[in-house]
């Protein structure tokens, strides 16, 4: 933000629209097209990014990862493992409806059901949810599930209309969609743009801009050039290689803030292989010069990973140090593991949707040629390659993860836990008895200061027996033009805009 | 020579020593005349000679990596700078004619092949094998071949091999039906006839009179396949679905480069300028085998 | 003399392409409608007529370049004993399916013939069509059966026929086989190609227990018909008993086979010479194919390929030559000397000499001549060149819209026509100004019989002698009268 | 003529079956599977074979193929993504106008160019201007046209910024994406109509005009062009279908969303379905642009009339 100029714009008060007749528009430019805006059967970024701004959650997470009250005002444990909600009781969904708990309920009876986000909500016992009153609503879960709360705030799990879905049918999410956001669906031309108004009974603080257009523009040096030529107020995920053309040009702003995602070169323990040996996967990675690949392929965005997951995430042991690169220690340890000279040969996956990692893949495999280690890189379409990596093909493979909850139960359960072989997360299929013990008891237990305790221990074996090696966190890049104000990451990637003011032209 | 004295031969004469259906040495003769195709033969062996030995001309290795010097513009020590990973464009370029090439003239022997048998098939025994073939080139040409291209490669997985099949696959209609429509003219004539008032078997008809005859327009379709085929690979390598990135070739690097194309243009330049030369190449010894082979056909 | 080919009721169509999609039933080229003639050994047949009137197409059907579409080839050259085709054994299998009809059917052409004569002269003209017709159908249906079964059709137990017969066929066709690879491999020796003397006296032996085992299935055949002998219907039928092989019957494999027995002399001698072999090629691709030589490197291969070209009167150096390097006459050679490399007994000269000047022409046609005596050629010389057809030929067939309508030694067409068509043809006038009409449909009379020939080639129906050994297709006036002064002079008419 | 048109329409049956079950094969043969796709990272087994029943992946290959035959046949059903859900035939619907407008655009555009380059070339022959054109032209038609694109982005867009490099929807959008897209169709076409006009320039009737004193224009325009058209023509129908498929490359270097961009995309998430409905699509509007140019080509030689009838 540039401080006094645009500021003025702002002081003038909320109705820009009144003062000089010209709504105010504000162009994003996407990545992606949407899915589809029934929430429930997509979880893909570029949607979420939009739906954020036309559904709201029961609970909301700030930029700041605290959770504030949303459609909910309040909640309690009133017993084990059952939650009350107190509902507001001023908001109207933007068909008119006035929202209930009965939306509530139908929302979350829908969403366990869901195969796309089930997993968000699988905690929930649908046998429990009970409608008290039209503003009150309990749910319970079937087990002690810690971070419960935080995954009621997912976006994913913003509240339907029942009147609207049941009577849109397949139509619902394409052109009927119905929320009780700050943003009322206006149009969706697929491949192109989505547009949303301002809703003017919108519950909370109006938003100042009046429409949001969302172009959607795959190439990211595309989005660069609408920024820069003005045809994007704001462009997502810019490229690494274009984040210098940003920063240099005085009408725009970089931001780039940690998010919850962390990349990883996985190790795989699944086919018999030398990567067996502890020694030789910490060998590989002493071999790898994380700092180098965010310099030369990130562009210096990220910082090298001490561990699973990063430091936003409850849980994260900070005691832990980055593993150094050392070529001459991975060479003995190669040579303690029995492999002096390397002398075998792995395979490397990667999907083919990612140019930095596919980039990364090069480095990597001439990182391991150093210390004698043949790496055969297959490059993979995208989906081809999440099949096979799930199967245990691969002998490595570069994957990230996104800790959207938050909660170090998300960020290491499925990635690490031997019930998550496979399609659910643990592609590396690591195996650690102790390590099983403590995730389950992180899982099912609330006491967040043992929980803490646990997942230390967690990160501890992990980062010894290295089954990953740990790249580096990801950030969220956007890039503004001065024009906007108020703009803010919120480290799940999907930003709340309805906080954003605009300069006049 | 007689070759410069008879340069400035005029017109009449020249088509007095042209023979319709020369021998090879006429067509050879013919072509040495024209400049543009020795241009383009000449490209084309040069090409292969970097192919060939690309490990001693390189001046560094197709995967050697030095990232502190990355995205350098061109300079002394790097001819042409480097890329993103501090590997040098010129030797990636030297390395890619090996893929190119391979890709280019392995796809089209595919689809000659291919092609070469559904065509003798179709057009020599006729009847509704033939039109069973006929349709379906019809059908595989009424899919854009660029698209086919990329279903197949994108189904079987991309490695040399199968590019090799998605390309080769995607012309096969079009050498089909030029070698069809040559067999059946050749099959008309009566030295066909006469070959099977000696006797000669189905087999020996067609590779001992009939492939012979039709091989000019066969090679001419060749030479403008392969310049497609380079084409075609090189576009699938840039959007992606090429070999895997650290296999030096054309179109990765151009889409390796492509994200750098305002502050590092060099990325794209230099190997898109060689496509166009390869390409270009190919397609001018086609334009002048064709020429030598039938005046008449210029530049149809 | 002795006959060389009997060609019966020959008929090509070319099928023509269908006009439209819903088009039902197929239209035809009736290139040759209903040809029969005998060929004799060492004669040369010249066949004469307008251009487009099916002249190539008689050439290349009877060598089966094309497959005929009717009636039966039959080919003396070799007989059935040396040569056992597939579809000797196929007859024999199939004895006991037909058996009878061939009885029935020749009962009900014998009843018609009857009645012919009591009918009166209109209806007479009609019935004696279909009796043509019926006659040709029965050849087409029971010729082959006839030919090769003979008397043994009235044997009551056909199956048993059958079998035994099968059995000789086994026996012959074993014979055959040795006796076919010895005379190659001394056709070889003799031609100085690389031969095998061991094979020659392994076949030789082989031959001998073949021969055996044939005489002794060949007794019980004997056995068979023995009891036989005597019947009317056994001797009736046996007279059909034919040593010559039906080329039409034949299959792919087994023409081929046979091709270097017929050959032909292609009318184009630009279209007829693959451009990208060499002249030695060309020539030797006869000897390839049918294994004269191993390989072009047997080393007697290239001495008999300028020994051939040489004989026909192209130099010896012309032999890595390409066609488009020689001018029309010597291209004209190179199609002769293909032709005359594997030795064949019987060449198709089509229009072999048309497209030459005359010098060329006389040396060419001295060439045939003379090859024709030194090898015992038969030659079927077709043109419209009446000066080289009259020099060349002993025989001249006149051929007219796909029929031959006129037969007979050169001389007696040359003097004595009897056809208005030949007679035109022999007035060669210019008749440009004249109605074509007016030219083709020629009603002429003669005492006995009387023309009614027309353009759309509904020919006379009666092809009878004139003068000894020249016939003429006419209509008779009097049927009855001819066909009895025939039967005095006891000639065979079996089938038209 | 009618029946022959008939007949060809009712060729285009076959031909799309055809193209859909080749489509439909290679689609299958995949590996990567759909609902994975849909799915995404961590899911649990029920959900997935849920979601296989559900879309019908249980049933055998031809089963599938017939259902969506029937689809297609009875209902005009080209049925719904795999990714979106959405219907694919309104997903067509609202990109073909984009690619119909670059790849008309662009065979003006090369049409326009091309045949003036190639009756230049044509009345010069074997000069330098001819020389040169036709030099050009076949660079043209080497030229990658990804490349092409990205040079032009580079001097207009990066270096001068006049244009921009995305969107199809202002005629300023739309400058580069045809440019690059024509340029090889205007090579093509030159070099054909230069060799059809030397062909006509070359015939009696041509001499005996000027003979007669006509003018070169006259000569030129009035009397060859029109012959010389003929082939031209087919070619530009021809060129047409080769655009089509160019466009794939086009689109997705300048972000218009059209057919091409929704393709490589469909192909790359193995939407099948959508896929399927593109190509179809694709392959109707090829069959029948060659259709046109037939029909057109029998309007303006009245020998070719003839062989229908
Ligand atoms: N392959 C074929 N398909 C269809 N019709 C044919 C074919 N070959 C010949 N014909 C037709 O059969 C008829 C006889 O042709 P043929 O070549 O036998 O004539 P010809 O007597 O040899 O004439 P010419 O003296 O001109 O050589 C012609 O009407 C010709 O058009
Ligand atoms: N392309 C060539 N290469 C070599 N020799 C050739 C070539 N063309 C013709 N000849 C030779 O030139 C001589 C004359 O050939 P040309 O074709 O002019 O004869 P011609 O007078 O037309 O004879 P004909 O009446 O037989 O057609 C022949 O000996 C021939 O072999
Ligand atoms: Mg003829
Ligand atoms: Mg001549
Ligand atoms: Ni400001």
């Amino acid at each position: 933000a540039c401080g006094s100029s645009g500021d003025s714009g702002n002081g003038s008060g909320g109705e820009a629209t009144a003062d000089d007749g010209e709504p105010k528009v504000l162009k994003v430019a996407n990545g992606a097209d949407p899915v589809t805006f029934d929430i429930q059967q997509t979880n893909d970024q570029a949607t979420t990014r939009i739906a954020r701004q036309i559904y709201d959650t029961l609970i909301v997470q700030t930029n700041d990862l605290e959770l504030v009250p949303g459609l909910a005002t309040e909640w309690e444990e009133v017993e084990d493992n059952l939650y009350e909600f107190k509902l507001r009781e001023d908001v109207t969904f933007h068909n008119g409806e006035p929202f209930t708990a009965n939306d509530v309920e139908f929302t979350l009876r829908r969403a366990v059901e869901s195969p796309t986000i089930g997993h968000i909500v699988d905690s929930i016992d649908p046998d429990s949810i009970e409608v008290i009153d039209d503003h009150t609503i309990r749910v319970g879960t079937s087990d002690t599930f810690g971070p419960f709360l935080t995954h009621l705030s997912h976006p994913a799990v913003g509240i339907l209309n029942e009147k609207a879905v049941e009577e849109a049918g397949e139509d619902y999410g394409v052109s009927v969609v119905v929320g009780t956001g700050p943003f009322e669906f206006d149009e969706w031309v697929t491949g192109t743009h989505v547009t949303t108004n301002r809703y003017d009974d919108y519950w909370g603080d109006a938003p100042e801009i009046d429409r949001i257009e969302f172009n959607t523009i795959a190439d990211p040096s595309v989005r660069l050039i609408e920024l820069e030529s003005g045809s994007a107020d704001i462009a997502y995920d810019i490229a690494p290689s274009d984040i210098p053309a940003v920063e240099e040009n005085s009408e725009l702003t970089l931001m780039n803030t940690p998010n919850l995602g962390s990349e990883y070169l996985g190790l795989s323990l699944h086919n018999d292989t030398p990567l067996r040996e502890v020694k030789v996967r910490q060998a590989i990675a002493h071999a790898v010069d994380v700092e180098a690949i965010i310099d030369t392929v990130y562009m210096g965005v990220g910082d090298q990973m001490s561990g699973p997951i990063n430091e936003l995430v409850f849980g994260f042991n900070d005691d832990l140090e980055p593993i150094e690169y050392d070529v001459n220690k991975a060479k003995d340890l190669l040579a303690e593991a029995g492999y002096p000279d390397g002398g075998f040969s792995l395979s490397l996956y990667v999907g083919d949707n990612s140019q930095e990692r596919i980039r990364v893949s090069q480095v990597v495999s001439e990182a391991l040629a150093e210390v004698g280690i043949t790496v055969e890189v297959q490059q993979m379409e995208w989906g081809a390659f999440l099949d096979s990596a799930a199967v245990g093909e691969p002998d490595m493979f570069l994957l990230g993860w996104t800790t959207v909850t938050t909660d170090a139960d998300y960020g290491l359960y499925p990635l690490f836990h031997s019930n998550s072989f496979g399609e659910a997360g643990n592609r590396t299929f690591y195996e650690n008895e102790r390590v099983d013990e403590l995730l389950d008891a992180g899982r099912y237990s609330t006491d967040q200061d043992q929980r803490l305790e646990d997942y230390r221990e967690v990160q501890e074996i992990i980062h010894e027996e290295v089954p990953w090696v740990f790249l580096q966190t990801r950030e969220n890049v956007t890039g503004l033009s001065n024009r906007v104000h108020g703009f803010e990451h919120h480290p799940t990637g999907s930003y709340d805009l309805s906080v954003v003011t605009l300069d006049a032209e | 020579m007689l070759l410069t004295s008879k340069k400035k031969i005029n017109q009449a004469e020249e088509e007095m020593l042209n023979v319709p259906q020369g021998s090879w040495a006429e067509i050879w003769y013919e072509l040495k005349r024209n400049r543009r195709a020795m241009f383009g033969l000449f490209f084309i062996l040069f090409l292969t000679i970097m192919a060939i030995f690309a490990d001693q001309i390189a001046p560094y290795g197709m995967r050697e990596q030095n990232l502190s010097n990355a995205l350098q513009f061109p300079n002394t020590t790097h001819w042409l700078g480097t890329d993103d990973l501090g590997r040098d464009i010129l030797s990636r370029m030297i390395y890619g004619t090996r893929v190119s090439l391979t890709v280019g003239v392995s796809a089209v022997a595919v689809s000659l092949i291919i092609g070469g048998i559904l065509g003798v098939v179709a057009g020599y025994y006729k009847g509704w094998i033939d039109t069973l073939i006929m349709r379906f080139c019809d059908i595989l040409l009424s899919i854009p071949s660029i698209l086919l291209a990329i279903a197949i490669v994108a189904s079987l997985g991309s490695n040399l091999q199968n590019l090799i099949i998605a390309i080769g696959i995607s012309s096969i209609p079009v050498f089909a039906r030029i070698i069809r429509s040559g067999v059946i003219s050749v099959k008309e004539q009566e030295y066909i006839e006469a070959s099977e008032a000696l006797g000669a078997n189905d087999i020996r008809i067609i590779f001992k009179h009939i492939l012979p005859n039709i091989l000019s327009p066969i090679i001419v379709q060749s030479s403008m396949g392969i310049a497609s085929a380079i084409l075609s690979a090189v576009g699938l390598g840039f959007i992606g679905l090429g070999l895997e990135a650290s296999i030096a070739e054309w179109g990765t690097m151009l889409n390796a480069g492509r994200g750098y194309i305002r502050t590092h243009y060099y990325l794209t330049l230099y190997p898109g300028l060689l496509i166009m030369l390869t390409v270009l190449s190919f397609n001018l010894l086609g334009d002048g085998l064709r020429d030598a082979i039938d005046p008449k056909m210029r530049e149809r | 003399m002795k006959k060389l080919m009997s060609i019966k009721n020959l008929q090509k169509y070319f099928p023509v392409k269908k006009n439209n999609f819903f088009q039902i039933g197929t239209e035809y080229v009736k290139a040759n409608k209903d040809i029969s003639v005998d060929i004799y050994e060492g004669e040369t047949l010249g066949i004469v007529g307008e251009s487009g009137c099916g002249k190539s197409t008689f050439g290349r059907t009877i060598i089966q370049l094309q497959r005929q579409t009717g009636g039966s080839t039959l080919y003396y050259g070799d007989t059935i004993e040396d040569f056992m085709p597939d579809y000797v054994q196929t007859v024999y299998r199939n004895l006991p399916k037909i058996s009878g009809d061939y009885d029935q059917d020749l009962n009900t052409i014998e009843k018609m013939e009857e009645e012919l004569e009591t009918l009166d002269a209109a209806e007479k003209e009609a019935h004696f069509e279909t009796l043509r017709l019926k006659k040709i159908e029965f050849d087409n249906t029971y010729g082959n059966t006839l030919r090769l079964v003979g008397g043994l059709v009235a044997h009551d137990n056909l199956k048993q026929v059958s079998s035994i017969l099968l059995n000789r066929y086994d026996a012959a066709s074993t014979l055959a086989e040795y006796k076919r690879n010895l005379e190659f491999e001394q056709q070889k020796q003799k031609m100085k190609a690389a031969y095998n003397q061991e094979e020659i006296d392994r076949l030789t032996e082989e031959l001998q227990t073949a021969e055996k085992n044939l005489n002794e299935e060949n007794a019980k055949v004997e056995e068979l018909k023995a009891p036989l002998r005597g019947m009317t219907k056994f001797e009736r039928f046996e007279r059909y008993l034919d040593e010559g092989i039906d080329l039409a019957a034949l299959t792919k494999k087994e023409t081929r086979l046979l091709r270097k027995d017929l050959q032909i002399i292609f009318q184009d001698p630009y279209s007829s010479l693959d451009p990208r072999l060499t002249v030695g090629d060309i020539i030797g691709e006869g000897l390839l194919i049918h294994k004269f030589f191993k390989s072009k490197r047997d080393p007697g291969y290239q001495a008999y390929i300028v020994d051939i070209m040489e004989k026909c009167g192209l130099k010896a150096e012309f032999i890595h030559r390409y066609p488009h390097q020689f001018s029309g006459g010597q291209r004209q050679r190179i199609g002769i000397a293909r032709a005359l490399a594997v030795q064949p007994k019987f060449i198709v000269c089509d229009e072999a000499v048309s497209a030459l000047d005359v010098s060329i022409q006389s040396q060419i046609i001295n060439l045939l001549l003379d090859l024709r005596e030194k090898n015992n050629l038969t030659y079927l010389f077709i043109t419209h060149d009446l000066g080289v057809v009259r020099y060349i030929s002993d025989r001249i067939g006149v051929m007219y819209f796909g029929h031959l309508v006129e037969l007979g030694s050169a001389q007696e067409i040359f003097n004595n026509p009897k056809h208005p068509y030949t007679k035109q043809l022999l007035n060669a006038i210019p008749t440009m100004e004249e109605d074509e009409d007016a030219l083709w449909d020629v009603e002429e009379e003669y005492d006995d019989f009387e023309f009614h020939y027309s353009k759309d080639g509904d020919h006379d129906p009666d092809w009878i002698e004139v003068a000894e050994d020249h016939f003429v297709a006419t209509t008779l006036k009097d049927r009855e009268a001819y066909y009895d002064k025939r039967k005095e002079s006891s000639h065979e008419f079996v089938t038209s | 003529m009618f029946r022959y048109i008939v007949k060809r329409i009712l060729w285009l049956i076959p031909i799309l079956l055809g193209v859909s079950f080749i489509v439909f094969t290679i689609m299958y043969l995949s590996p990567g599977d759909p609902v994975t796709m849909i799915l995404g990272e961590g899911a649990t087994e029920e959900a997935y074979q849920a979601l296989r029943t559900q879309m019908g992946f249980d049933q055998s290959f031809i089963v599938q193929f017939l259902n969506y035959v029937r689809g297609v046949v009875f209902d005009f059903d080209l049925g719904r993504s795999y990714v979106s859900n959405r219907v694919v035939l309104d997903e067509i619907l609202v990109r073909l106008p984009n690619t119909i407008r670059l790849a008309s655009w662009s065979i003006l555009f090369a049409t326009l160019i091309g045949i003036p380059l190639g009756v230049i070339s044509a009345t010069r022959p074997y000069s330098k201007v001819d020389n040169v054109v036709m030099f050009i032209s076949l660079v043209g038609v080497s030229m990658p046209t990804f490349w092409q694109a990205l040079l032009l982005i580079i001097l207009f867009t990066s270096t001068l910024g006049w244009l921009p490099a995305s969107g199809f929807t202002s005629w300023q959008q739309m400058i580069m994406p045809v440019f690059a897209l024509a340029t090889s169709s205007m090579g093509t076409i030159a070099r054909i109509t230069r060799s059809s006009m030397m062909d006509v320039l070359d015939q009696d009737y041509i001499r005996t005009s000027e003979a007669k004193g006509v003018s070169d224009g006259r000569v030129i325009f009035q009397h060859a062009l029109r012959n010389a058209l003929i082939p031209v023509v087919t070619v530009i129908g021809l060129q047409f279908g080769a655009l089509l498929g160019g466009a794939v490359l086009t689109e997705t270097i300048f972000s218009i969303n059209g057919l091409g961009t929704m393709m490589v995309n469909a192909i790359r998430t193995r939407d099948t379905m959508v896929v399927q409905g593109g190509v179809l699509f694709i392959a109707f509007i090829f069959t029948l642009v060659n259709l046109c140019v037939d029909i057109l080509y029998a309007y303006i030689d009245p020998r070719i009339r003839s062989q229908y009838d």
